[in-house]
């Protein structure tokens, strides 16, 4: 991977002030004390937001026509399977900075994303089976989006075989990240060829949603709790890199120094 | 080049998993030199010749070619560098002849003697044709090292060589080294045995483990 | 200089090709296994299923494949798992050529040795199958280039498990996924053919599939190998 | 002497039962490939045949153990081949005790990490291909019975072939014919059920299988490990 | 018993796919004794300590302990026998510790130096929770001997026991050996290095092939 690194260091001069924050941001110990500062206003807007969207989707939001309540399911399934997309993304980018500059920190980004993504790849599925049982009659359909979702949570599970399969942190991060990588090059040919296979058999027997002809009412409270998963999302990954900081680093003078002073207190 | 050593080793330091195997490691070797690296079991002799061989990077320090950095010069090095490590890498499903001739195909540089020549010279002349499972340990390790004497790379870097192989067979490895060095290679290799090589220097391994202990 | 490296580029390529099939013909028993195991597994199904032809013909196309698919698989982690044990992996990334001709040079050798026999055994499952006689063409098509993709994907896999020691599964969890798109493509083109649509479309995606792995697929083996065998 | 000869007995299959577990427990990734690999190969069949659940419904119960029975023989070549290679294998063959307990020990480490989770995840299969309700019981049940005799089974394969060096798949060509009255009889358990009849004679007889096995095999694979191990 | 040894070897040949490797072979170790088994490679030293262990059938002659045929004592000789082999038997994922304790659990007999305590002896006190993958050649085979410490066997065999270890290794194994022999026990064992024990036999094992050509 050398070269690779190589070709993408020119873009980044080492001694550029620009790029200073760039590389005080690989240092774990940096990141530590500034997420620190950030953790406790992003997870109240989280909390805020979170809450503002609950409420509005399952007290106020109108009943939906033909569905009843059940629908409601959709302000956690929807955003759970929209973070969990772009969660792999986030993880498998975070490996390609770990393996391009060579930077700690977005290794443990890196690892740190994997449970989650997975966690909210199974939410997704799980919500998408209990409502599946009142609207098709059965907990599960080979329907396009399913099945990438199910292959998605196939990707998430290799990378965090990976994970655990190394003894050695460095093998396990390098390992994990190419197989992001590769996995990201996929996704795309996933998707596209399982909606191709899908409306190949199925002519569009079931028809999943009304997505365009949604009413605002129902709408908005979504989009509330899709910003409120992105926030959500934020403070998980920070609570998990923070973890896994003190975990790689724990040999390290400063987090000594931390877990000395926590005892002191 | 103003007499820039064969090959030189400043301040090589090696940590794995936050924890540091050795530091400061300092040599240089010259055409005609042999070296060897001497040290207890675990104190990173096998590390210190796959750093050498570009396989693991070290932590701190250089490792130079004629004066150049590794990097700045990968094939030339790789090309005049010959490793036989703790896995001979002989496939056991081959014969010797096999083995060696695919040995040399994959390798830059190769003298004219033949692979047919090698083999007798280091005792296998008639096990050719044996698959290498059938070969006992001596002989196994036999097969990788004939790979010595077809060898053009100048730098040999080998990790306990004598391992399995009979005293007449130690006789002969050490006059090939003797003869390599007098053609102006140079050898790296790391023993616990104790050899009558004109010309050998040491090098004593202390693995910062143990220095501390 | 140049045609130098060129030699050697070549050398790598071919060196590697020609020991990986020399050592399959040594075992020669076990290059039949695959075309054997596919061959089995195909019996089973018709013993799990149904032996009705008219049943089995809705499933033929969508059986030989996934069978070719888990055959491939099966072969996979025995790509680097043997030269990482004896060695000869180390010798093969400190030696001075681009390391992913080597790879590719193993990885024809494993496409030569599963994937062709797997191919040209398929008309024989088609027919135990009761595959339409339309289906027998697009079949052998699309199975010659997405068993290449398979082995080339599955490289990366071998690559990034073979320090592990015993793999196989973990390796099958990695690159199945991967593996999903040729499998929705070959049974796509044997289906469209069945059912007198045209059949090429399916196989030229299949086609840049093939194109596309060749190009990145030994470089990725390559980066991987960097990592884990080195460890 | 006898208490001692049965002390002995004990550790021989109490000693290789544990450490066979241990190692599955340092490879805990690997522990759970079988499962994941079952669930792969589970989706690979709607993208290769049909997503619709009443096609799907009629091949579910065949596939389900079809793809237990691949997923036990991926899984079996393992069983003796690293203590092969690594010597242990030939200090089992050296130790006073009698032979077949440690590989009874080890087919039972086998098992708990292969059929036992297989068998486990199962129905969540059944769900994802629309298996009928009165399938699930009798899945399991067969499942837990034939996936042991498919443990059973494999491992007088894998004395067979541990030394030839790489044996996977000639392994699944020998073993592969003893494990077809076993799917036979796995299937038609689920699909007597299905159809509203009595399954319990063909658990039964599942149950004889097993029976026959734990006698049979762990004599047959220490023959077999004499005979090949010491070559 | 009227003396009789405590291992005696009659006659003893072995021939592999109708060609004789070695015939004739006679010996008899009594407690006390350490036999070294010498010879070039490949003129089957192995073979022979790996028919004495019975894993292989000789072709010819017998083999006795205590004045039984082999066969009609297994449960006692094997019992009474320890072998370590080219091949350390170390479970590469499992800890130094835990491989020693599975050893000690399979064996027949076993005195009560604990695990911990013979790790620590050949020198492995620090390496004891590490995975074996991660402990280099020495190491490596260390862990296997340090059965030699825990095992109450009288008749070891060992097939090159000094391979990759390092001097002071290879002195407190020897120390280890004597020990073992002056406490009743018999050592036979393969090596190509020079020992210094007292009352150490050689065999000088002359393969058929060898002698004819
Ligand atoms: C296990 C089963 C299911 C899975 C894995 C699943 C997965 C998904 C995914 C991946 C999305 C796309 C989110 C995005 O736009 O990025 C989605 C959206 C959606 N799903 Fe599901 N789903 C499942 C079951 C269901 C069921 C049973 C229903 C209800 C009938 C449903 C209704 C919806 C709706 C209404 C949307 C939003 C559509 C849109 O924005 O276009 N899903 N689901
Ligand atoms: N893959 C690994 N992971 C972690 N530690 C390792 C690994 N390989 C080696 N080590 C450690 O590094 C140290 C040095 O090992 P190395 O193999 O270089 O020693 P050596 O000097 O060659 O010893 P020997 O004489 O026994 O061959 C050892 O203490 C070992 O425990
Ligand atoms: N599996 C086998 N099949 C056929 N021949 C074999 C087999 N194993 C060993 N041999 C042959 O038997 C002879 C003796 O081998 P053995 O391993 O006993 O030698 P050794 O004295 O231990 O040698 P070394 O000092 O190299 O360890 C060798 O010439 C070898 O070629
Ligand atoms: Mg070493
Ligand atoms: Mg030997």
């Amino acid at each position: 991977m050398s070269w690779l690194s190589r070709l993408f260091s020119k873009w980044l001069p080492k001694e550029s002030s620009n790029w200073q924050w760039f590389y005080r941001l690989g240092s774990p110990r940096w990141f530590y004390q500034r997420s620190g500062q950030w953790l406790p206003w992003v997870s109240l807007a989280a909390l805020l937001v979170l809450a503002t969207g609950l409420v509005w989707g399952l007290a106020f939001a109108p009943e939906d026509a033909r569905q009843g309540n059940s629908f409601r399911i959709i302000y956690i399934h929807v955003p759970a399977a929209f973070l969990a997309q772009s969660g792999y993304f986030i993880m498998a980018i975070a490996g390609a900075i770990g393996l391009i500059w060579k930077m700690k920190i977005s290794y443990m980004v890196m690892k740190a994303a994997a449970p989650i993504g997975a966690a909210l790849t199974f939410i997704a599925l799980f919500t998408g089976a209990v409502w599946g049982k009142p609207t098709w009659g059965a907990y599960w359909v080979w329907d396009a989006r399913i099945t990438s979702m199910l292959i998605l949570l196939f990707l998430y599970a290799g990378v965090m075989a990976l994970q655990y399969a190394y003894h050695s942190v460095d093998a396990a991060s390098k390992a994990s990240a190419i197989l992001a990588l590769v996995g990201t090059v996929n996704i795309p040919i996933i998707n596209k060829s399982v909606d191709w296979w899908y409306t190949l058999h199925q002519p569009a027997t079931i028809k999943l949603t009304s997505a365009p002809s949604m009413h605002m009412d129902m709408f908005m409270p979504l989009l509330v709790m899709i910003v409120g998963f992105y926030l959500f999302y934020a403070v998980a990954l920070i609570l998990h890199t923070r973890n896994e900081i003190l975990r790689r680093e724990r040999k390290t003078s400063w987090v000594r120094e931390l877990a000395t002073a926590k005892a002191g207190s | 080049m103003s007499q820039a050593p064969l090959l030189s080793v400043e301040n090589l330091a090696f940590e794995r998993d936050d924890s540091c195997l050795f530091s400061g490691v300092n040599f240089s070797v010259d055409p005609g030199d042999v070296l060897q690296i001497e040290g207890a079991n675990g104190s990173g002799k096998t590390t210190l010749l796959r750093m050498l061989t570009g396989s693991l990077q070290p932590s701190a320090g250089n490792i130079s070619y004629l004066g150049q950095a590794l990097s700045a010069c990968r094939y030339d090095y790789l090309s005049d560098m010959l490793y036989i490590g703790h896995q001979p890498a002989v496939k056991l499903n081959l014969s010797a002849e096999e083995n060696l001739r695919w040995m040399v195909a994959t390798s830059a540089q190769s003298n004219d003697v033949s692979v047919k020549d090698a083999l007798t010279q280091v005792g296998l002349a008639g096990y050719t044709d044996l698959p290498c499972y059938a070969l006992s340990a001596g002989q196994h390790r036999r097969v990788a090292l004939a790979r010595l004497l077809i060898s053009e790379a100048r730098l040999w870097y080998l990790d306990e060589p004598f391992t399995s192989i009979d005293k007449q067979g130690v006789a002969f490895l050490q006059s090939c080294l003797q003869q390599h060095v007098a053609k102006g290679g140079a050898v790296i290799l790391s023993t616990h045995q104790d050899l009558s090589l004109t010309g050998l220097r040491r090098y004593k391994l202390v693995s910062d483990v143990e220095a501390i202990a | 200089m140049t045609s130098h490296v060129a030699r050697k580029m070549d050398s790598g390529f071919a060196a590697w090709l020609r020991r990986d099939l020399l050592l399959a013909y040594r075992r020669r028993g076990e290059v039949a296994s695959p075309v054997i195991f596919f061959i089995m597994v195909s019996t089973l199904i018709p013993l799990g299923l149904t032996p009705e032809a008219a049943e089995l013909e809705k499933v033929a196309a969508g059986m030989i494949w996934v069978m070719a698919l888990l055959a491939t698989l099966l072969s996979m982690d025995a790509l680097f798992a043997s030269d990482y044990q004896d060695g000869s992996l180390e010798q093969m990334l400190i030696t001075p050529q681009l390391l992913p001709l080597p790879i590719l040079g193993k990885v024809t050798a494993h496409w030569l040795t599963t994937g062709l026999p797997l191919t040209l055994v398929s008309p024989v499952l088609g027919l135990m199958m009761s595959l339409p006689n339309a289906g027998y063409v697009p079949l052998v098509c699309s199975l010659a280039l997405g068993t290449a993709c398979l082995s080339l994907v599955g490289a990366v896999g071998a690559a990034l498990t073979v320090s592990l020691r015993k793999g196989g599964l973990l390796l099958s969890l990695l690159v199945m996924p991967l593996y999903m798109p040729v499998i929705i493509f070959g049974t796509a083109t044997v289906s469209y053919a069945v059912d007198g649509l045209n059949w090429l479309p399916p196989l030229a995606i299949l086609g840049a599939m093939f194109a596309a792995s060749v190009a990145l697929c030994p470089l990725a083996a390559a980066g991987a190998l960097r990592v884990t065998a080195s460890n």
